[in-house]
């Protein structure tokens, strides 16, 4: 299970912290307090029972003020129809092959520590284009053992390479876009894979 | 005409441009920053590609970005939009050199308006009407006074360098103008290292009013008629009207002629707006020309049933026109109202946020152009435009009407919004009446007109 | 000019005299059934008063109900928008009595105009063709043989009595005359007890062309130009279209003229509809008058600037029309599509249930007149329509091109929609010729007519 | 605490249960079920820390294909701007004065059994109106003894009477509307109390 203390890229719309929202008194926390335990002890194990005995998309339960939704996304429940064929996308949503908008981490130098996969926090992050032109990787770079920031290939923006480089120490794996395509800003193009674990041969270099 | 349009803007404008694309049966390529992946036109674009992160200099203003874009997705011309490089020369001259087309004025043209100053002269020399002032720069006392006798009372000193309003002042007699000039060049040979003056006429209460055009590459031109930006806060347009309340009819077809006539003699071309100032004698002033499409564009296409960003495209295309000045019929009156996530009862400090509730008011005249959509999140990169609300109606007082009733309508839940200082305006007498200058609502402060708004009502 | 409105009425309707009401400064209150609650007009209005559950019988239909709210709620005139109350001259009349305004024609003018065939007689001798036919009944064979030479073939034969098909033959010839003639003697005879017949001339191919008409309290009628309706799909229209492609722009002129001249002179008053059919030929045959506001009268705003919502209401209130018709101008081309909650793919099954999520289409020339916001419940209980696309260009190609994209923008999910005929027709060359007749998407069947639409995209 | 089973109209949306959804095998429920729990016991702790802190609006936690959103209404964090003063209603929104709309009930006989606070559990449903009109209720009727169905009074629509009826046995409690008001369908005009309970003096009628 997820540390919940580490996962502030899933949460989401912590809004109201500004500063115009007024100061609360304790006894106000407490009272919110209150009412959000209840409904993490009372009404949660009830809505998983209804939720799981009927396959259903989204329920929502209101205690006081506050309110408590779960939800799944439409795709995975199989109801709700378009009048377009195109998907309308929402925004920011789970399982979307995007960092989340609020907190774009680009970095300078032209690669990306955040890239599209890396909340996926099995795999480490593929390589991502720095940039939207034509992919040249190096050739035969796949297998190598490489360290973060090491240069795998580049993009070319009208004939100005930019360096597309490793987001993490790793293994190269298999080429996620073709030599001469066409990519985006942000657009994952060399998968990477882990090191092999303590007791494999290292370089040493590895923490 | 193009096969496919990359669109290389955001916000409402790249919604625009998208049905201005689809009409025109052009596929259309929409280039967004990663803070824009969920905005209307990357969802009905018919691709979408990113461009760069967030920072606008890495994105949308980044010309090797946006040209890279138009290559990969194979398009054959760039759609700038307004703002970021839609004026600019260079960026233009490297999208010919790509064997792409700019969508706008070509280069050379671009250049040649790219002066405020050289601009003016340049259109002065083709009869319009700049703001008087002294002969170049002041050479002593006696020739300020010769020269401000010439130009008449009120006349603004100004400095030859900078800006900011330092070695500037207003006078009104020949006694506060030899008073005026030590003060001036004290101030200007302090601030700048130099204390050349000249002189310019003080407009007092002016209006903004500006006459679009459209001139093919054939150099045929028309125009369509002028539009009112005179309600500001800030120098920031926020209500816009066709026509002007401020001219009469005569006045105003003298100033859209001159325009036009001026504008194809100095060899623009494309879709463009010339702006002028207009003083309480309705004598009006040539200060700059914008070559792009405008926020307010939309007032015009309702008068006149000219879709303007599908002429653009299809003048930058080589079409002719394809219609001459007397196929442009204006009719009734359009009223615009730029809806901004900024807070009108905090300064308009601007907001940012998701966007909980959204719903467009319609109904006959209404016309709401806005990439809002329920549970879109607003990043807080780039300018604060939500939309544009526009009604058009038969006759002015039934457009306003319209207007403050779809503004009822509106619903913009989660953000913050200057709808409030929209309603003060709709009731508030000077606009009522058309005597909305640029400098009134600073004058009043923002504060104190909707205060009196909220007491009227 | 009233001072509170009472609409009676619900879905876009409502929402659109809502408008009218707000533009002309008049304060509305929305009566609604239990069912809709949660609309956007009750929203919207100045006040809202239920007036009875969801069955219309008890509600929207209860004459009661309707002006016991109106006196309620301090109403002095009653806007029955269409459908329901809207062409009842007794409910007109009870109005009256309690000192209210009906907003339509006065309760003897649509007791004038309640009977089909007395209006045919009434109109045809003001002047208006009616579809040609015997001289009354059928005396014998050789009667019948002289009427159907006069009319010309094809001709139709029809019981006097009942209707339902049965008795009723088409016969191109004289031979297949008098072989039906016996034939629909006798069935008339079984059905209906009654074997008398009569002759009217069969139009094949016939297209619905009405024309819109403004008649104020002293006489003072305009038309407003005419609206193509062919699109029928059991005799239900789903798009409209204006000018109508069927006729030269003399014809439409001539259309237009003989109808508004019939109407004055027959004392109609008030905003109404005259509807035609239209042959191969051209010619066309006065069928019947729609005394009300009709759902595809947003074309006709759209072509001529004219609200006729807030045209009615001014009428009704006693004021003159205010233009004639040389003040009327009609500027483009303009279509409409019915977005209904029904199955295209099921037999148009209609649908209900909750929008998930809506989003009106945009752009220059656009109107989306409907009710629905995201997270609103569409009640089972009356018609399906959720709203009106419509779309203005300056020529028929552009509107048709607008309209399509519009329809690309417009979301409405949770509910199944007719959208796919819609993006079948919009494709499909009897339209984009048009060619369409009032049989034709019967004729081929929807089911064919979207697979064909499928298979040519 | 509520007793959860007992809230089915605090519920709301319930979707997906439709014939259109599709079959759910025994094994995507207990993944369902699974996913659920987590958040149960182990993101809430951490969301109730979250949002006592900071008077924060809402909050949302993604597990999977799991969201749990909490979030107290706007009003009541002083954040959030309406663009108009109207109040916009969300559809069906619990504790709104009208019974569900997918389940009008009213009666043949002009009264209606469930009422706008026919959903409070803890009171008798008040007598509404059968139409909308002028009311008028009978002279001295507060404080009798009624049985279901007895006559209250009258709404008058353009002189023709309707009957406002009891809707349940009780005692008849205050006037919500007063004579002579214009009322509209469906609204509460007279209020009800409870008959006494078992061991006080009955008229022997009262089951």
């Amino acid at each position: 299970m997820p540390d919940p203390a580490s996962m502030p890229s899933n949460v989401l719309r912590p809004r109201g912290a500004d500063d115009a929202a007024p100061e609360r008194t304790a006894a106000e926390r407490d009272a919110d307090h209150r009412a959000v335990e209840r409904l993490a002890t009372g009404l949660l194990p009830a809505l998983i029972g209804r939720l799981t005995a009927g396959g259903l998309a989204e329920i929502e339960v209101r205690e006081g003020d506050w309110k408590v939704r779960l939800r799944r996304p439409l795709e995975a429940v199989g109801i709700g129809r378009r009048v377009t064929d195109r998907q309308f996308r929402l925004p920011a949503q789970a399982g979307q092959a995007h960092a989340p908008l609020s907190h774009p981490t680009p970095s300078r130098d032209g690669a990306r520590q955040a890239g599209p996969r890396a909340a996926d926090p099995a795999g480490t992050p593929p390589a991502t284009s720095p940039a939207v032109g034509i992919f040249r990787p190096l050739p035969g770079i796949a297998g190598r053992r490489v360290h973060a920031g090491d240069r795998l290939g580049a993009v070319d923006v009208l004939g100005m390479p930019q360096e597309v480089v490793a987001p993490a120490d790793g293994i190269v794996g298999p080429l996620i876009a073709e030599a001469g395509d066409g990519v985006e800003y942000g657009q994952p193009v060399i998968d990477m894979r882990p090191l092999p674990i303590a007791g494999e041969p290292s370089d040493g270099e590895v923490a | 005409m193009f096969h496919r349009i990359l669109i290389a803007n955001r916000g409402e404008i790249a919604l625009r441009v998208l049905r201005a694309c689809r009409q025109l049966g052009v596929e259309a390529v929409v280039a967004y920053s990663e803070a824009d992946r969920d905005t209307l036109a990357v969802q009905l674009a018919d691709e979408a590609i990113c461009i760069g992160p967030a920072d606008a200099r890495r994105s949308y203003l980044s010309a090797p970005a946006v040209i890279s874009a138009a290559l990969v997705t194979g398009c054959d011309a760039i759609h700038p939009g307004y703002g970021f490089l839609s004026e600019d020369d260079g960026f233009a001259e490297v999208v010919r050199a790509h064997d792409l087309v700019f969508i706008g004025p070509p280069s050379h043209v671009l250049e040649r308006f790219a002066s405020k100053e050289a601009t003016r002269r340049l259109l002065a020399a083709h009869g319009l009407p700049t703001i008087p002032g002294s002969d170049g720069m002041l050479r002593d006392d006696a020739h300020a006074i010769a020269e401000a006798e010439r130009i008449g009372y009120p006349v603004l000193i100004k400095p030859s360098a900078g800006g900011g309003g330092k070695g500037m002042r207003m006078v009104r007699s020949q006694r506060e103008l030899e008073t005026a000039m030590k003060l001036c060049r004290s101030e200007a040979r302090a601030a700048f290292g130099d204390d050349s003056l000249y002189l310019e006429r003080w407009l007092e209460d002016n209006r903004h009013v500006e006459v679009q055009i459209a001139v093919d590459r054939y150099g045929s031109g028309v125009h369509l008629g002028e539009r009112d930006c005179s309600v500001q806060r800030r120098h920031q347009k926020i209500l816009e009207e066709s026509p002007t309340p401020a001219l009469s009819e005569t006045a105003r077809a003298e100033l859209c002629e001159k325009a036009i006539r001026a504008a194809v003699a100095a060899g623009y071309e494309n879709v463009g707006t010339l702006e002028f100032l207009v003083d309480r004698e309705g004598n009006f002033y040539f200060i700059e020309i914008n070559c792009r499409i405008q926020v307010e564009h939309p007032i015009t296409e309702m008068r006149t049933g000219i879709d303007l960003v599908a002429t653009q495209i299809r003048i930058a295309a080589g079409e002719p026109l394809g219609f001459t000045q007397s196929d442009v019929r204006q009719t009734g009156h359009a009223i615009e109202l730029r809806i901004n996530a900024e807070d009108a009862e905090n300064d308009f400090r601007p907001g940012a946020g998701v966007v909980e509730r959204y719903l467009a008011p319609g109904g006959p005249g209404i016309r709401m152009d806005s990439h809002l959509y329920s549970g879109y999140e607003v990043p807080p990169f780039y300018d604060s435009l939500l939309g544009k609300l526009i009604a058009w109606a038969p006759d002015r007082a039934t457009a306003i009407a319209r207007v403050r009733s779809a503004l009822d309508e509106l619903v913009v839940e989660g953000i913050v919004t200057n709808v409030p200082i929209h309603r003060a305006l709709l009731v508030n007498d000077a606009f009522l009446d058309g005597r909305m200058t640029t400098n009134l609502l600073d004058r009043v402060g923002s504060a104190a007109f909707l205060a009196a708004a909220a007491r009227g009502q």
